[in-house]
């Protein structure tokens, strides 16, 4: 499925746009309209950006994406459902030169990795996150999250998530952002335009704050799921803005001195 | 090097420094606790890596990052931690990396107690966790043979790419006895090729145990189950003593065995035709002797800290030739010699009698 | 020739060490040695034993259930290993912790007030040592010099400046114990 | 206005129709009578008029990465990056 | 009841709220979660508790917890999520506590696959976790079976106290089949006498898994195996089809045994004398019986989607006295009906060239 | 080894304390001083005090408490380690008239639990943690644990705690404070007679909470360890007030206003 | 008697709803039935595919390795099933999505426009029921009226007022496929 | 100052100190001359005085609830739990 952009300018132009060079040229097996292309993308960007290509490992999450892996030209590797912090403390203890970075999902940071995450954040581990919070189990098809908003149906809670079974839904940025390790912790949206290119530095911020060995960085992207959602991919993106952002505010959760001044 | 009173315990975690150990991660269970406030030592000292996990389930998957890094590294736990690393395990034997993991066995099942006990046999030697594949499993019996068996698990993980389980019970952990340590062994010099390490210039190296089409993942078990195949045809390892001209066959492993062992020279002081077999590798099981010893003798006897585990491989080793009876005892409870000795008296006289008919 | 013993006491009266000091010592010695804690139930502020198995042959069980020498510190672990000591054994009773004797008549006593003894010499964690020179007295297996050597090769770093009295301790366990049997 | 125009991969498109909603000029719409090798409906630049300003806000949204932007060579200052 | 055109997961999930469920708790995954979420809409309205749990670690001590309580309950998942509920489970074995838990198996080892497969038979009929303990295990081959099986397995967990696991390949989980649902029982009316209901007047009731005395540890045990062996004497149940006067036997359970079905009576139509048995209980295996048939084929073949797992407990079934050769899929691949009948006749020819010996 | 109080009064006297009822009269395992006793008895006075001892199910951990159940006249079980909220979620699920309450250690609730306890209070389960910080693994024979303070010296941190290889301690009260579904987190210690009367109250409070439906509820007890710390059991209070709280400032991390008015 | 079926195409072309109505008319009809999907790796945005099998014995295998009959939806489908279809089997084509043509001669083909005609009857969604019309005409295990029974029976709630047009559909596939077999 | 008394349970201390340390009377000591039958020297009254107070305070302290307290019986009102 190798894609074929030329990159040959038409006469008299320049290019101002291509595939980021991290990025493999294949298709992805995202849905249509599904910002998990847009956040590997933005990832694929920083690394170009940051130069650091040569030396990142990436960590793909079990979820819609992973298969994240695949889609960079770095080294990679598939870790178990909310392992993945684990797994890259396991590579960054190994050698803290390379530029180690954990790609995951909601329910799989929030809900079965909630421990790992935590504590990867804690220990202070020099990883970056980032964090797809679609608020739904997109992978297995549509159910709740930790993070499914309050009345959103799912195919687990086909009534609307309700507090009184299934509690209000957790916000991961403002917890791990309590935690003493944690150096550069911020949410963004990939909702429309401006947002995307918000979302861009701050994964510029969360790697660099990586490699000055700062502690543990995390960008939180609200990011949407039209599949599972069952709505349009534009659509899609106006429910994340209206009904997402209201919940989940956007905006530094933590980011330490040392970060402030890089 | 001289002979030292050594703990159990602590002869593994140094026998693993000399081994060139890069990396533990672990987390504290009784009673293997000892491995790893050793390394948190001795490791940190020496500049190497000792991270106490917030979990096993982190731990193992540390160590499945740690692998994946080309680093030789280890875990240790006991049974309940171990039954927690079992998805862990279970991504490490779908992704062919070479780990070696400890379990010091203690009674259950569920919380338990923290005696001996062999109860993890199935667990190590069946699968590890789901999906079709064995670790090689290596049973010391005694803190010689621990350390021993601890150099031998990273020359056969890295032989072979394949997990290598050391299962020794509580009181192999726990005991002082004079062993030998090896000399110290340098650090991996490079990190394999296939090890994520930054791609760099080469194309990029990936290490994932999904094959979601059905064809692909079958491929990549018929090769562990080819790798199985030539690790049963070579690594099968095991002790006999008395083997020649004997009526009964003992086997048993680790503890049990060598408490078997003062059994059997007792019974033989008495006269009794009796030998022992003592696995030294749980997987690949010794089943060609002990099929071999079966042919000449009249019945075997295992001897376990279980309800009766191993016995399986025993009755397919032997293949319904002769009777196979059994010994055991549960929960943390340690055979005595004494008790071992009657069980041997009991199936001996029975084997008499049926010659004697 | 296998020989077994038995430590039991509190925890800090330093059983485990006492027997650990004997390992050592036969290990030296040129036997096959083994010892073993319980890390049992009684772990936590309970009573705390080991095993010392001695012999010329490999050691099957490190862990013994008739022991032939049982140095016993306090009063649960004298009820608990008196009646277990095998016929023709030895058992030594920390007296000074003990009320009890023992009633049986196939074993060998030893009846030292370690504990007060251990307060005439001047610390109260001499007492192991003691009990452990009276049994050297009456089990000749390992020679009082081979202990003494262990003695100073494992004492804790911390503790060297006692290395005296330890020996101290251990002679005059094997005294007591001489005039004890003597009796 | 700088002018500027796209190429969109057409077997890379997945149809989700974003770009055709961010695009400031309206250049871009959905081919509803092409089916590509995957089965979408494809996105197309549409510009009779040169209107495509190269401001590469399509290739922003656009979660596929289909989109290459260009822009006439200007005088001053340029950008590889998008975001 | 008419029939009624079910899925499976779907079925057995309606078919323990017929059973009288009283509580789920699970966490996604495929190819089970149309359990869950069948279950997340149906226990709602019944008002009943239905909970999805934040990893299958916390579904399984919940279920742990609510069976403590005394209620009616149960869990799915699939090979990585069971292989995680390792610990829980064998804390519930170690509580003699009555609970259902589906396996639709998939496959592996690692993150694998989410196709098809039976590669989880060690870890379901080994143990729970660590320590000595059998969960009784079911094996349906249709969604019919799915259905019974999950009403059988209620029954069985309560009349031993003990755990029962249904043991499905996805395909059953994912097919759609005519079935019949049985009528709707009512829940529970009281809770059992050891329930965790509050001490109220009476002494207080505890449930634990801790023995830390290694006697106690092994009576526990002891119990265990007690209550094993009456199971193994009374609960072996199985399917057999074609069995007289046959000179090769099949053994197949659950996909693997329905195709194999075809495959045999395609090999009946070519004149082949061969016979098929279905382990229905996986523990306990159906040992007897086999044996008994052993006595008088000539051989018998083993089929399953793995590399060969219920084989060990043919050939011990078998022992020894007739060759049992073995024809497997792994990785998530099914057999086809032909790639079985060529393995029979493959096993029938040898069968019969040793008869014209 | 029943104890034989007597509580007939001298002459001329009255009673002022005794045993309480919820308490079992036997003596406990754990080491002198060590203050799992003063929880354990806190807890069983304000059993006493509510008057729910009928209906109580205490869920004991994996540690030094994890004989917890076998010294309360109620109901009660043994979690595995870590997960003693999602035993009494289930328990707690199937009769929610029932007070569960799991007393967790550092090493249970902080670590490996990690993930349980934060769901636990997300979906506000209504339950009552008493969650035991003496800065060590205790039953295992002395390991740092998530809450070990930095330079603590520990058997899996010989040289002390260092924050590079082990990040810095975890305060779990700010972190659950942080959640939507809990109800009540406040931290108290038990290092002297007025912290203690303190933390009674505090933990009456919590079961309130929890018998007024009102959410999740944890009292988070400073606690000592002479064994493993190794010092006397008054020094080891004096390291609780000099050492752990100034690092785990006591006070009311999240009290809504429902269980206020209570 | 066993049949097997295969559907297969996009994702949101309705084959899993076709499949299943064919395994309900099956049932109804009185015969053993079995439907699968695949849920395997194309699940993401690729093609969805079942199998059905009808038979008048319990039928082994749901999963076919060659259909019987195939109704293919797209390229890739037909690209996949084309050479797995049984000698004699039988398969329909969407020649509106699918520009190749079999060229088997070993079995029978029915190149029918489901998607064009369902634009003319009034909506894209009914191609999957023009299909199974056109597979009824030259397949006769499953009567007309039996599928548009079970149509009735299992048509989703919100889709209800579909169900004229839904009965068009299959008679217009059927009609198409008459005429295309007739020439 | 009320007068009072404490009974202390000798099997269950286990000689941790704590309560003579907390007494404001200082009428606790530990008896260095007594093993109990759990090998710990325990604390006892010595409070040839009268000068207990029955102010509970060592009760509160103590881990192990060998402590029962006893008050002169007052006018007013009573309390019967510790902390
Ligand atoms: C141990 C385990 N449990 C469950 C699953 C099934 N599973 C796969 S992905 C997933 C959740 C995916 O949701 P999320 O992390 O939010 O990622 P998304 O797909 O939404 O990007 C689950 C439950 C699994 N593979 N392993
Ligand atoms: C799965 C598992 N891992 C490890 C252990 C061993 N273990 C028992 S208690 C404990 C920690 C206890 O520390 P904490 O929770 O702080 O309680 P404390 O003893 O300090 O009161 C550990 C690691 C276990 N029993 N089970
Ligand atoms: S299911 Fe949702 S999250 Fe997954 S690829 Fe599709 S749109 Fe994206
Ligand atoms: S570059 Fe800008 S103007 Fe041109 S097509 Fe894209 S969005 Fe429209
Ligand atoms: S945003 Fe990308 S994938 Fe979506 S329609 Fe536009 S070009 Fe196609
Ligand atoms: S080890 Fe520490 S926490 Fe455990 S009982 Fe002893 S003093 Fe208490
Ligand atoms: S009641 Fe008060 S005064 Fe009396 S002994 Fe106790 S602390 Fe001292
Ligand atoms: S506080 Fe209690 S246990 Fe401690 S010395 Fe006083 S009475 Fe004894
Ligand atoms: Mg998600
Ligand atoms: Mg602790």
């Amino acid at each position: 499925m190798e894609s074929t952009t030329s990159i040959i300018p038409p006469e008299g132009m320049q290019l101002v746009y291509e595939r980021p060079k991290a990025l493999v040229d294949v298709h992805t097996h995202y849905c249509p309209g599904c910002t998990h292309g847009v956040a590997h993308r933005l990832l694929a960007e920083a690394i170009d950006e940051l130069g650091v290509r040569e030396k990142t490992i990436l960590v793909a999450p079990v979820g819609c994406s992973v298969f994240a892996y695949a889609y960079f030209n770095t080294d990679g590797c598939e870790a178990a459902h909310g392992r993945a912090p684990a797994m890259a403390t396991g590579i960054k203890r190994i050698d803290p030169s390379r530029v180690v970075v954990t790609y995951q999902g909601d329910g799989d940071l929030a809900a079965i990795g909630t421990a790992e995450i935590i504590h990867a954040a804690a220990r202070g581990e020099c990883i970056t996150t980032l964090f797809i919070n679609n608020a739904i189990y997109g992978m297995t098809g549509g159910q709740m999250a930790p993070t499914t908003l309050l009345g959103q149906k799912t195919k687990s809670s086909p009534m609307g998530r309700d507090a009184k079974i299934a509690g209000l839904p957790i916000r991961m940025s403002e917890v791990l952002a309590t935690l003493p390790g944690s150096a550069y912790i911020v949410r963004r949206s990939l909702h429309d335009v401006n947002n995307i290119r918000k979302a861009k530095k701050a994964i510029v911020t969360a790697l660099k704050a990586q490699i000055n060995g700062l502690g543990f960085s995390m960008v939180e992207l609200l990011s949407s799921c039209p599949t599972n959602w069952g709505i349009p991919a534009d659509k899609a993106l106006e429910w994340v803005e209206e009904n997402m952002v209201p919940y989940y505010p956007l905006g530094d959760y933590k980011v330490i001195e040392a970060v402030k001044s890089l | 090097m001289a002979k030292e009173m050594l703990k159990g315990n602590n002869a593994i975690a140094e026998a693993a420094v000399r081994a060139g150990l890069e990396a533990y991660f672990g987390y504290p269970i009784t009673p293997q606790t000892e491995l790893l406030e050793y390394l948190s030592k001795r490791l940190v000292e020496l500049n190497r890596v000792f991270l106490q996990a917030e979990s096993e389930v982190a731990a193992i998957n540390m160590v499945y990052g740690a692998a994946c890094a080309g680093a030789r590294v280890m875990t240790s736990s006991s049974s309940p931690g171990i039954s927690l690393m079992q998805e862990g395990l279970s991504y490490i034997a779908g992704s062919e990396l070479p780990v070696v993991i400890v379990d010091i066995m203690r009674g259950g099942p569920g919380l338990g107690n923290i005696l001996p006990s062999q109860g993890d046999y199935f667990q190590v030697t069946r699968s590890a966790g789901h999906g079709d594949f064995h670790p090689i499993v290596l049973a010391p019996s005694s803190v010689q043979e621990a350390i021993d068996f601890t150099i031998l698990a990273f020359e056969l993980a890295e032989k072979y790419r394949h997990m290598v389980l050391l299962a020794a019970d509580g009181q192999i952990g726990q005991m002082m006895e004079p062993a030998e340590l090896p000399p110290m062994r340098p650090l991996m010099e490079k990190r394999p090729d296939w090890a994520l390490t930054g791609a760099g210039d080469r194309p990029p190296n990936i290490i994932s145990s999904i094959f979601l089409v059905a064809e692909e993942m079958e491929n990549y078990n018929k090769m562990i189950q080819n790798k199985l195949k030539v690790i049963r045809a070579n690594e099968q390892r095991w002790d006999e003593i008395y083997t020649e001209d004997i009526d009964l066959l003992v086997v048993g492993y680790g503890t049990a065995g060598r408490i078997a062992l003062t059994a059997v020279e007792e019974a033989r002081e008495e006269g009794m035709k009796v030998g022992l077999l003592r696995p030294q590798t749980l997987y690949p099981f010794p089943d060609d002797r002990i099929s071999e010893l079966a042919d000449y003798v009249d019945s075997v006897l295992v001897v376990e800290m279980n309800a009766g585990q191993m016995l399986d491989d025993v009755r397919l080793a032997v293949g319904g030739q002769v009777p196979v009876s059994f010994f055991g005892r549960m929960g943390g409870v340690v055979p005595m010699p004494d008790e071992i000795y009657n069980a041997i008296k009991e199936a001996y006289t029975k084997t008499t009698a049926h010659k004697a008919a | 020739m296998i020989e077994s013993f038995l430590f039991s006491g509190f925890g800090g009266q330093g059983v485990m060490f006492a027997g650990q000091l004997l390992a050592y010592a036969g290990m030296d010695t040129g036997l096959e040695t083994t010892w073993i804690p319980s890390y049992g139930p009684e772990m936590r502020g309970g009573t705390a034993h080991c095993f010392v198995v001695l012999s010329d042959k490999p050691i099957g069980s490190p862990l013994v259930r008739n022991p032939k020498t049982a140095l016993v510190f306090n009063n649960p672990s004298f009820e608990k290993y008196d009646p277990l000591i095998k016929t023709g054994g030895l058992l030594i009773v920390n007296s000074s912790m003990i009320v009890q004797s023992s009633n049986r008549t196939d074993i060998t006593t030893l009846n030292i007030p370690a504990t007060s003894l251990a307060d005439e010499l001047g610390s109260l964690r001499v007492a192991n040592l003691i009990m452990l020179g009276a049994m050297l007295a009456a089990n000749h297996i390992i020679r009082p010099e081979d202990l003494k050597q262990a003695l100073a090769d494992h004492i804790p770093a911390h503790h060297t400046d006692m290395l005296g009295m330890n020996y101290a301790a251990v002679d005059l366990g094997m005294e007591h114990a001489v005039q004890v049997l003597a009796r | 206005m700088a002018k500027g125009t796209i190429i969109i991969d057409q077997d890379c498109c997945k149809g989700c129709g974003l770009c055709p909603t961010v695009c400031p000029q309206h250049v871009i719409t959905m081919e509803e009578n092409l089916l590509n090798e995957k089965g979408y409906h494809p996105a197309v630049l549409v510009d009779p008029d040169g209107q495509c300003t190269g401001c590469a806000v399509c290739a922003v949204i656009c979660p596929d990465v289909c989109i290459t932007v260009f822009r006439e060579v200007p005088a001053q200052r340029r950008s590889k990056t998008a975001a």
